[in-house]
Order: C-alpha cells, then structure tokens, then sequence
C-alpha cells in the first residue's frame, strides 16, 4: 500500500510526537528518533553551557598579563575541561545527534532509524560518559589539555585523568554507535524512489561523518585505554622511562582526532547546503561534487594526522607525506565553498535567520580553512605551532563554522522541531551580535599566534596584553548573542505562534510532514518521484 | 518449526516497527555487524600497530619474551577456539534451516567450547602470576633489557584481555541465541540473528588467529641474545 | 538473501585450520630468519580468509558488506602504514651528527 | 598596555624566509577570501529576493569551472608544500660547523649548558653570525624550546635527545618559551635569548666557569665507576673511547652502527641493547642513576676525545629504529652484508 502523501496530510494533526504520551518515562524509554533528538538537545545545550563557562573563565583570566584571577594548575583545568566538554559533549554530537536524529529518517521517508533501542543505547551512552566527566570536574578536573599528551598525563598529572579518560572512552561508544545507526538507515531506510543521487546533501555530509565515527573512534578508545591502563598499573607503554615512545600516542590519537575534526565540521556543511539551496530557491550548483566532496573528506580526512606533529620525532619524511597529503584536503572544502557561492548567482535569497548564519559559516570557514594551510605548511607550522595562531584557526572552523552551521540549522528546524515560530528579527540581531562578538575575539589571536604566543599560558608578557583585551571583550559579547537564541526559543516553545508545515517553502520530505511530526512520521512509505531541489514544482506534486 | 513470517511462541511478529519486511530488517542487521565488525577491526587495529612499532624497534627482547609464553596452552586454545567457531558455524546453518533442537545443541557446544577457553586463558594467567610474569603488579624478570621484555607481556596481556573480554560478550550474545532457539523462534525465513551473533563469534576467532603466532610464536626459535 | 553451505564444507574448512594450526607452531621451532615472521603471518592470513570465506559466508554477503569488510582493512593499512612510515624513516638520511 | 606589536621581530637567519612564505601564503589565502567574499557580497545584493513567487532557472553546475577551482588552488598549494618542506628540511640539517650547546628541559626551567662550562638557567647567550645548534633533552615531560624571533621550535622528548640550529642575525634581547603543555608552570617556563656581537659573546664566555664540560664530564667518570673498565686507548675487558664518536662500530650481531649521541647515550643507559663486537655484555645499566645533565657531561667527554672527522657518504644506510625511539636515536646501521642490495644502501630486512 503505498500513496504519494496528499497535500492536506501536512496539515495540523492532533497527535504528535510531542503529546502522543505523557511522563518522564515517556522521554527516558523512548525510542522514537525525534524524542531521542530532544534529549540529546537538552543535554548537548547542557554542556555547551559548561563548555562556555569555563571558555568565560579562560578569557577573564586572560585580561590580564599576571595570572591574577585563578591558580595556575586551576587555569590549565580550565582549558582543559573546556576543550573536552566542548569537543567531545558539545561539537562531535550535536549537529549528527540532534539535528540527524530528527530529520535523517524523514528526510528519508522512514519511519524511524534502523535500530531504535541502540539509538536511546547511544544517549544512555552519551550522558553516562557526561556524567563521569563532569563528576571529574566537580572532583577537581583534569589538567592535561584535551590531547591527553603522555608521559604527562600517565605519570605526571595528579588530577582526575582516569575518570575523564572514562568518561571519553564510555562517550566515544556512544559516538560509534550513532555513526553505524546513520549509516545502517541511509542503506536501508530509504523511501522508494530516493536514490543516491536524489538524496539530500545533508544526508551525503552526514553519511560521510558516520564513516568516520566508525572508523576513527575506536582508534581514540584504544589509545585512551592504553592511557588508563598505563596510568593504573604503571606499566610502560608510552612511558620512556620503561622503553615507550611518547610519540606513539600521539599517532594513535591524532588518527581519531584529526578525522573528528572533519566529524565536526562535515555536519554543518551539510547544513549549510540545506540552508543556501532552500533561502535562494535555487538548486545546488554541481551536486554530484558537493556530494562526493563530503565522502572525499572524510576519506583523505584519514591521511594527514601526522601534521599536529611536526615539530616532535616525527620523520622528516613522515611529516612530508603528511603535509602533502594535507593539502589535497584542502580541495574538497574548497569545492564546497565555491559551488556554495556559485549557487546564490542568480538566486532568489531571502535573508531570514538560518540565511544569515550559513553566509557567516561561509565567510568565516574560508578563514579558518585558509589558516589551516598556513599550519600545514611544514617550515611555518614550526613557528606558530602551538601557538594563539592554531587557536584562532580552530575557534574560526568549529566556532565561526561548525557552531554558526549548528545555529543556523536549529533555527531552520526548530519550527519542525517544537511546531512554534520564533521571532526572526531577534534571530536576526542575535545572529549579527554573535558574528561581531566571534570576530572580535579570535582575529586577534592570529596576530597573538605570529608574535609568538604560546597556548595554554595562565600568565603572559605584558607586549601580548592589548590583543587580550580585544578578545576578552569580544568573548563577553559572543557570550550575549548565545545567550539570546536560548532565550527566545524558549520562549517561542511556550508562547511562540503555530508553525505551519512548511515555513520556508523549503523542499525536501521533512518538510511534507505536519510541524511537530506525528510519531511515525508518515502514514505510509512516501513515494519520491523527484530529486529533492525541484523549486519550480508545485509542492503537492513533489513527493 | 515455525514457517510464517509472523510465527512464535509469543504470537509477535519477529519484525520490528521501523521496518517494511524482514528482507530489510536482515539487511540491516547483516550490514550493522559488519559495520561493527569494522570497528573492531580498528579497535584491535590500533593495538596491534602499538605491538608492530615496538616489536620492530626491540626484536631481540620480544622474541626472548616470548619464549616465557606457554606455546602449548596457546595451541590448545587455538584448536578450541577453532572447534567452537565450527559449532557456530553449524548452529548458524542449523538456524538457517529452521531446526531449533539442533540449533540449541550447537550453540550450548559453542558455549562450551568458548568456556574452556577461557578457563585454559584463566589457567594460563594464573601460571604467569606464579612465574612473576605481571607487569606493573609483580614483574621479576631481572634480564638485560627488562622493560623491553615487560613490553611484550603488557601487550600479551591488553591483547588477550580485550579479546577475553569479547569472549564474554560473545558468550552472553549466544546465550540470547539459545533462548530464541528454545522458544522455536528460528525458521526458513528468521535466522539472522543467529548468523548475525554468528558473525561476530567468528571475529574473535579471527582476532585470536593472528594473536596467537604473533605473541607465542616469536620466540620459539629463539636461543637467547647471540654473544659471538 | 540466504545461502545455506552443505555440512561438509564446514568439516573440511575445520580440517584445514587444524592442520594450519599445527603447521604454524611447528615452523615456530625452526630457524627461518626473518621468515619466521613471514610464514607465521602468512599461515595466519590464509586461516583468517579461510574463516571470512567460509564461515562468515563473506561470498554470499551483499557487495556493500563485502566493502565494508574490505573498507575496515584498508583503514588498518592506512593506520599501520602511515604510522610505520614515520618509525622506519627515522633514520634516514639524517646528518651525521644527528638532529 | 602601551605596547602593541603586530609582528614578531626579525633576528635569525630564519626568520626572513619563514616570513616571505608565510607572506605567499597570505598573498593566496587573501586573494580567495577576497574573491569569495566580493562574490557572496554582489550576488547578495543583486539576487536578494524581490518577488516571493519568482523561481529561479537552477544550474546544474558545469565541470569546466569545478576543474579550475580544484586544480587551481591545488597548485598554489603544491608551492606551499615546497617550499615550506624545504625549509623545514634546512632547519632540521645544522651545518658542520654549528657551535654546540646543550639545553636541558625540566618541570618548569630551561637549563642551558655550554661546552666550555657555563651554565644559564632560564637564560641563552649566543654570538651573532655564528650557527647554534642545541642538543636537548627532558627530566620529565615533553617540553617544547621556541624562540619566536628565531621563527624556531623543536619538541623536547623524554627518553631521545632533539636538536635544532639557528644562527642569530641582529644583537638583543628575545623571549624564550616552553610551547608544549607541561603541567602547572608551563607559562613560567620562559626565559631570554641574548644575542651578542662576536667579541662580547667571547668575553662572557670567559668570564665564570672553572671547568668545560669535557673536563666535568672527566670527573663524573671516575666518579660513576666508568673509569674502572674504560680507558681512553688501552683495549681490555672494554672498548677505548679514543675514535668512538663518529665512528662506525661493529656489533656483535653484525650491524654496523653510526656512534652518535643517540648511540652513546643509550650505551650508558641501555647497554645490552647494541654490544660492540668483541666485549661481553658486562657493562651495569645506569638508566635512573645519571641525571640527563650528567649524561650530557659524559657526552661531551666521550664527544672531546673521540670526535673524529665522519667521511660523508661511507655506506651509511638505514634500518628500522632498534633499541631507541627518537628522531637523534637515529642509530644507523651500515651494511657489512656483502651480498645486500646496495643501491639504495639499505640492509635487508
Ligand atoms: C572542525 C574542525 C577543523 C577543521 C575542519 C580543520 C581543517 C583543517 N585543518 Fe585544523 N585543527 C583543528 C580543527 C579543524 N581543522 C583543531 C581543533 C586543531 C588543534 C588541535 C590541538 O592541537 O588542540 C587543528 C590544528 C591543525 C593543524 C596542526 C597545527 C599545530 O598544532 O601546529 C594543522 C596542520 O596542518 C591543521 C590543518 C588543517 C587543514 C589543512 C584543514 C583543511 O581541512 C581546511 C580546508 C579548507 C580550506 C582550505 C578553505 C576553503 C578553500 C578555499 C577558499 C579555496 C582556496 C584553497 C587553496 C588555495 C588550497 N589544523
Ligand atoms: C567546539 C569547540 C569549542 C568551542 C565552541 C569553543 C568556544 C570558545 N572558546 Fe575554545 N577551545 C576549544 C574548543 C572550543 N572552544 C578547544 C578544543 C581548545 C583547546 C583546549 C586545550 O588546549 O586543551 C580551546 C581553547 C580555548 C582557548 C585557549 C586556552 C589556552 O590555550 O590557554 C581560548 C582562549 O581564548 C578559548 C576561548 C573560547 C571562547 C571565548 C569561546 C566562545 O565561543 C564561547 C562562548 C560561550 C559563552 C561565553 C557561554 C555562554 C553561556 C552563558 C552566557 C551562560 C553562562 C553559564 C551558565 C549559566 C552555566 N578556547
Ligand atoms: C663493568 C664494566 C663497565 C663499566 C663500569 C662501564 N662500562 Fe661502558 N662498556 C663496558 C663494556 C664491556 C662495553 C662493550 C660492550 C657493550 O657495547 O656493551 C662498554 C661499552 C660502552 C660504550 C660504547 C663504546 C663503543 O665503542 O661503542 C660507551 C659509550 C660506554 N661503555 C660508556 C660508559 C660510561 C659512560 C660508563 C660509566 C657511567 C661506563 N661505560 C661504565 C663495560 C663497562
Ligand atoms: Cu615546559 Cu611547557
Ligand atoms: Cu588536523
């Protein structure tokens, strides 16, 4: 039995995802993809909270050249547990976990993912790994920054580096997990009619990242294990003292963390295409490239690790394949960028809130992308390696990108979501605030990395003071523009209007559904007779 | 023997909600172990590139390591190992004929199988406490190059702890198996969850085939440091 | 979607991993240089594609299991020897004093 | 909060290059920014949206243009990755000549050592015009020397020693950092480098210390029992250093080896690893009984009376690393295997 949803299914319908059951145990033995989604949101808000607390904190403490405002050890805690929380609680699952979980099976047409049980599996997961780390924090936090770099944090840090060890291991699982549901329900789950060359980008960006997750995680689950079980026993695997290679866990945790970074970013193009197609009614230009650009990505994304070493033992002629193969990186993005513009020429754009965040991702990921070639460049990654200039350049991809991409797709999604419009002027102005704030606190820590600041400083020379300031204040004003989305969609959840189905007369099948979706998404399989970017199409005709 | 797609004991149909048939919940299911099996081929992956980075850097002392494995109990275990996986093999091409008893015979021999290998694994770990052969706990080896020789015994023991460890899972997965088979839940058309535990029963048969020369076998030949 | 293998095919693939078995820790014992490693890797490559082949049917898998299958495998090349190429090319063509 | 410099000072002969490539590299990533932002900037205007039931004409995409724009920017690349290789390749080459002074890294100070004696703490004194090269090494953690004036830094490791070179062209003061995380103090962890006119340099060298290193590293001998086996000429139960360092030594399992500091450093720590043909292998170990800086003494002795002109190309080949991990432990291996395959000079494996 299969019809081509009529138009009028799309209208209201009493019962939806939302109020078809009530309860908190309705939310925590749920295994409907949509609740699941809204767990991971309040979580993954949770933490990006906690993140930018700490983030907060860091730059107060860098206002001033003397380390005046915390102890040292309690500073490197900070950045530390800010780099974790951020990376691995905030970033890594929020674009897949909340915006995939909601939209990859309609947007398939399916009515749930393929494996239900694992996909609340991976939110338990999720939040036991949360938990420990945060208790790790509560308990006094972990000092050896994000990278967990031996023999520091196997012999000389005397903070609570197991149970976050724990806590990243339990989490990593939970990331694998995600990954192999995705990439299960993309072959599988698909409508009849919807095939590989009519899905839509966002679901190609979110294929290629699950690979990765598969692929790269139990790499970093390993090498955190070896951390922890070097730690506990004092045995000596990465310890030279005992005949180890420090240097070895650098290769074993640069193989997950180098792909995770294309794991953080791979989603927000996905978004990105989503947002520039459906704001300028326009098809992408060149979809085969931008498609296969993403799986490029994520394959090369495996090739290049050795470049965050450059400056240890690394061979030299490791660090040269390296740096070579890093480049070739740099022309999928590139592609990317290029068929993103391309496609606005000659469009119809509309500048409503998720429009202006995806022209933001453009303009600051060229930026941070461009930066990355600086440090793939061996004879000048030798001087700002380790500095200012690599944080700024990360802050620009998974700030100014990845976080930008992630705005701009809960505020494209969040009628769908919560069945309620927001006020888009205040997106609007939010939108801009957070642009201003962003710019103003990392463009001057380009200039901060060239003159030489080393990272992870608690206290530094008064010549490196004025730059500080710029970024301290451009911090607290990046901190107001977050603060305001977090407001008014709230709001919007309880007092905001009714959402009609199709807000944006997008195209693509999640948006043939009412707004909130009914549990099942659809009454029958849809047939798809099109590819998904028919703009000229009459929005019955398409599904 | 149940023959209908919606058939068993409890009268629920094997076929889960998200799903149209039982054709697209076994693709699934096939294609989500291997996808799994993946990950753990890189999850051992990561340990065995640690094991060749040292072994190529310290031969002399991994070889002289090795000889204090015990080659016969590893045999052994490589032959149990290799019995169990041609159990689960018959159970699983028992489950695909729909024949349950048999099914329950088979996996119970698995289990038994998987059990005595993991006794012998115990036995053998209680052998190297008595040789003061545990690194970081009680490590007595007093030779020229002694971390280097714990070296291989920390990896003797992350490696097939991790895959002892998967033997476990393994076990409670066959368990799950022997519950279906004893509610007939097994037919023409729904076995894949036998041959999708099956699966992975065979990957750490496979992860054991490659432990087993690389951590006992290096030594063998081994007569000691050459002092010409 | 299934192919059921006759018993006997599992006894012999049984047999043949035994037998290797045997082989594999007999050649331990004797002195092959480098080849030791060679042979014993060896052996152990031709059980683990006599267990994918027979046991886990990987013939009659669909195409998009056998590639994930492979997939796994290049990911472990891809780790092993780019990783390698750092280790085994420390030496190289360094200058005298070292650096 | 008076001062603002927007860019690092100039005073190697690094700096210049590693700044023109970084100019070229911003001169590239200017170019697309620029373009792509003028692009997004006039489409943006010009296709803004003026009639809410307009639809544009899509553009499927055009494999001309996509060429272009992959194979373009990859080019521009190709040039960074020379370029920035080579430069690499030269920082990690010190010529011949470089004055040697060894660094030592430790929780949170740099300790510096010269080979006539001095000792600095936190502090680098160095001669302008003249090629440094710093052999270094940790107590503890990693640590990483960087001197951004230099455009330099080089990770120090535990377990290995690393080195890099410079040569200081502009007399001053510059600040030294520890670049690699290494625990509480890791921002205290900071110093200066002094650059000094030739003859100043030479003066502040003569002033303060007693003894040389060579000659500390002579005492420590005796001291360490080294003296009771070794002798400098006379071969008996244990090789004379006379000639050692720089030398090809034979092995008892038939590889021939390059004695460098690598190689001497783990002949104290980790005797049994490498026997040199003819001795038994009766040398204790010392690994956990010589601080790194004693070891570094001890180099420099064995270093004073063995250095011994290395004929460039003699054979030396390579083999995966055995015994030591780091980038100096690059013990190499010589072939002796007369039937090896030569050509590459690479032994068999
Ligand atoms: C989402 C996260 C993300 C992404 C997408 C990237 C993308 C890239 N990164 Fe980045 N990177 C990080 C996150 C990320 N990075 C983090 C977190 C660190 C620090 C980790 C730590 O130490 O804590 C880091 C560090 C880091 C280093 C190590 C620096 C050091 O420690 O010394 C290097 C070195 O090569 C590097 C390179 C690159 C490159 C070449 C890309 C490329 O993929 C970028 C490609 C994009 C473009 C190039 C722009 C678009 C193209 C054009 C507009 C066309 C013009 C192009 C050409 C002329 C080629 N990154
Ligand atoms: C996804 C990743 C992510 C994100 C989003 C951010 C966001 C931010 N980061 Fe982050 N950062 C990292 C990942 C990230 N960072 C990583 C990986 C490191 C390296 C760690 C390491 O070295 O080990 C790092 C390091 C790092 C440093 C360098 C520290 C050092 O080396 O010494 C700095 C310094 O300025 C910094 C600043 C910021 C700022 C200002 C933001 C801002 O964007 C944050 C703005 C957010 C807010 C201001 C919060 C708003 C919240 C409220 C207003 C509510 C208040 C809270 C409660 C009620 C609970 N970060
Ligand atoms: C008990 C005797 C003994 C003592 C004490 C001893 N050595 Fe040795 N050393 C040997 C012997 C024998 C060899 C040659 C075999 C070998 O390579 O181990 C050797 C080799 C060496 C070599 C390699 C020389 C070469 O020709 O390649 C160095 C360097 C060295 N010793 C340094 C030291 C230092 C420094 C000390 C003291 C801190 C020391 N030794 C103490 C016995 C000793
Ligand atoms: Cu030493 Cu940082
Ligand atoms: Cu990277």
């Amino acid at each position: 039995m299969r019809i081509a949803s009529q138009p009028t299914y799309a209208e209201k319908v009493p019962i939806n995802y939302l109020n078809a059951e009530h309860g908190l145990k309705s939310w925590l033995l749920t295994v409907d993809h949509k609740r699941i989604a809204i767990l991971y949101l309040l979580s993954v808000t949770a933490f990006f909270l906690v993140g930018g607390l700490f983030a907060l904190l860091i730059r107060l403490e860098l206002l001033t050249p003397q380390g005046d405002l915390v102890r040292s050890d309690v500073y490197n805690r900070l950045f530390t547990m800010h780099g974790i929380v951020m990376i691995f609680f905030f970033l890594i699952p929020s674009i897949p976990a909340v915006l995939g979980n909601f939209i990859i099976p309609i947007m398939l047409g399916a009515r749930d993912l393929a494996f239900p049980k694992l996909n609340l599996l991976s939110w338990y997961l999720y939040m036991i790994g949360g938990i420990l780390t945060l208790y790790a924090v509560l308990a006094g936090g972990v000092g050896t920054g994000w990278t967990f770099y031996t023999p520091y944090s196997t012999v000389y840090s005397n903070s609570h580096v197991m149970v976050t060890a724990i806590g990243v291991f339990i989490t990593g699982f939970s990331s694998i997990l995600t990954g192999l549901n995705f990439i299960v329900t993309t072959h599988t789950m698909r409508a009849p009619g919807l095939t590989w060359s009519r899905m839509p980008l966002f679901m190609w960006s979110l294929y290629a990242t699950s690979l990765i997750q598969v692929l790269g995680t139990p790499v970093l689950a390993i090498a955190i294990l070896l951390v922890g079980i070097e730690r506990l026993w004092g045995v000596g695997i990465f310890n030279p003292a005992l005949g180890g290679d420090p240097v070895l866990f650098q290769h074993l945790f640069w193989f997950y963390s180098h792909p995770a970074v294309y794991i953080m970013v791979l989603p927000a193009f996905g978004v990105i295409s989503e947002l520039i197609q459906n704001f300028s009614k326009k098809r992408i230009f060149g979809y085969k490239f931008v498609a296969g650009a993403s799986v490029a990505i994520a394959v090369y994304g495996f090739l290049v690790w050795g470049h965050h070493m450059f400056t240890t033992t690394q061979s030299v002629y490791a660090g040269m394949i390296f740096s070579f193969l890093s480049f070739f990186i740099a022309i999928p993005s590139a592609i990317k960028v290029f068929n993103w513009t391309a496609t606005l020429y000659q469009g119809s754009i509309s500048y409503q809130t998720p429009m202006l965040y995806a022209i933001g991702f453009i303009g600051l990921f060229v930026i941070g992308g461009l930066t990355g070639l600086y440090l793939a460049t061996m004879g000048v990654d030798i001087h700002v390696h380790d500095t200012y200039f690599v944080v700024a350049h990360f802050h620009f991809i998974m700030v100014g990108g990845s976080v930008l991409a992630y705005l701009g797709g809960i505020h494209y999604w969040w009628p769908k979501i919560s069945g309620k419009m927001y006020p888009d002027g205040w997106g609007r102005f939010s939108a801009l605030v957070v642009f201003v704030g962003f710019n103003l606190t990392f463009l001057p820590q380009f200039i901060l990395g060239y003159l030489g600041m080393p990272r992870r400083y608690h206290a530094y020379p008064e010549e490196f003071w004025v730059l500080n300031v710029f970024s301290t204040a451009g911090a607290s004003i990046l901190g107001v523009g977050y603060f305001l989305p977090l407001v008014y969609l709230i709001w919007s959840w309880f007092y905001g209007p009714e959402a009609p189905a199709n807000p944006w007369q997008a195209r693509g099948l999640e948006w043939q559904v009412p707004s909130p979706p009914p549990t099942t998404n659809f009454p029958a399989p849809p047939l798809v007779t099109q590819e998904t970017y028919e703009y000229s199409l009459e929005e019955a005709e398409v599904v | 023997m149940s023959e209908t797609l919606t058939h068993s004991q409890h009268g629920t149909s094997p076929l889960q909600h998200q799903f149209d048939d039982l054709g697209q919940q076994w693709h699934a299911n096939t294609i989500g172990m291997w996808l799994f099996l993946a990950t753990e081929i890189l999850f051992f992956g990561g340990l065995f590139v640690s094991y060749l980075v040292y072994r190529s850097t310290y031969p002399e002392a991994f070889a002289e390591a090795s000889r204090h494995m015990d080659v016969l109990a590893g045999t052994v275990n490589t032959a149990v190992l290799i019995g169990s996986s041609l159990m689960m093999a018959l159970a699983v091409q028992s489950a695909q004929l729909g024949a349950n008893k048999l099914v329950q015979r088979f996996t119970l021999l698995t289990m038994f199988l998987g059990t005595v290998f993991l006794v012998i694994k115990v036995w053998e770990y209680y052998h190297k406490y008595t040789e003061q052969l545990i690194p970081g706990a009680n490590f007595a080896y007093e030779g020229a190059m002694r971390h280097q020789v714990e070296m291989l015994f920390v990896f003797y023991f992350v490696m097939t702890g991790m895959h002892a460890l998967h033997m476990f899972i393994g076990l409670g997965l066959l368990t799950y198996i022997l519950i279906l088979a004893r509610r007939n839940a097994f037919s023409r058309e729904y076995f894949f969850p036998a041959e999708v535990v099956g699966l992975y029963w065979h990957f750490v048969d496979l992860v054991w085939i490659f432990l087993f020369p690389l951590l006992y076998l290096i030594g063998a030949h081994y007569q000691g440091p050459v002092h010409k | 979607m299934t192919h059921v293998s006759p018993r006997r095919t599992y006894y012999l693939v049984f047999l043949a991993l035994m037998v290797l078995t045997a082989v594999t820790t007999g050649v331990a014992y004797l002195d092959l240089g480098p080849f030791n490693t060679v042979v014993a890797l060896a052996i152990a490559f031709l059980k683990a594609g006599l267990v994918v082949a027979f046991f886990m049917h990987v013939m009659h898998l669909t195409n998009l299991s056998k590639l994930f299958a492979v997939g796994a495998l290049v990911w472990m090349v891809i780790l092993i020897a780019l990783t390698v190429s750092d280790y085994w090319t420390r030496q190289w063509g360094v200058p005298a004093q070292g650096w | 909060m008076n001062e603002l410099p927007l860019f690092p000072p100039q005073a190697s002969t690094m700096s210049a290059e590693v700044d023109n490539l970084f100019f070229y590299i911003t001169a590239v990533a200017a170019f697309f920014t620029v373009a792509i932002y003028i692009c997004l900037g006039v489409f943006a205007v010009l296709y803004r949206r003026r009639d809410p039931r307009f639809v544009p004409r899509p553009i499927l995409g055009s494999t001309i243009l996509e060429t272009t724009w992959s194979v373009v920017p990859l080019g521009l690349a190709m040039v960074m990755f020379g370029w920035g290789a080579k430069l690499y390749y030269d920082q990690y080459t010190p010529p011949e000549n470089a004055h040697e002074i060894f660094v030592i890294g430790k929780q949170w100070m740099w300790k510096t050592q010269h080979p006539s004696g001095q000792r600095e703490i936190n502090e680098l004194h160095v001669p302008v015009g003249r090629p440094i090269k710093l052999t270094m090494a940790t107590q503890d953690v990693i640590h990483s020397f960087y001197i951004p004036a230099f455009r330099i830094k080089r990770d120090v490791i535990p377990g290995t020693y690393t080195s890099m070179w410079f040569t200081a062209t502009k007399p001053g003061r510059y600040r030294l950092f520890c670049a690699e995380y290494c625990g509480t103090s890791h921002s205290g962890m900071i110093g200066w480098v002094t650059v000094m006119e030739p003859g100043d340099f030479e003066n502040w060298l003569s002033g303060g210390a007693s003894e040389s290193m060579a000659q500390s590293g002579e005492k420590l001998f005796s001291q360490y029992g080294c003296a009771s086996c070794h002798s400098n000429d006379q071969p008996g139960r244990c090789p004379p250093f006379r000639g050692v360092y720089g030398s090809t030594q034979q092995l008892t399992d038939g590889r021939r080896i390059l004695a460098d500091d690598a190689y001497i450093r783990e002949s104290i720590l980790n005797p049994q690893a490498k026997i040199v043909a003819g001795y038994q292998p009766i040398m204790p170990t010392y690994q956990g009984q010589i601080s790194e800086e004693d070891l570094l003494r001890l180099l420099a002795y064995i270093k004073s009376i063995g250095q011994r002109p290395q004929p460039a190309s003699e054979g030396i080949a390579e083999g995966p690393a055995r015994g030591t991990m780091g980038a100096t432990p690059a013990p190499r291996e010589a072939t002796t295997n007369p039937q090896a395959p030569t050509k590459t000079g690479r032994p068999p494996r």
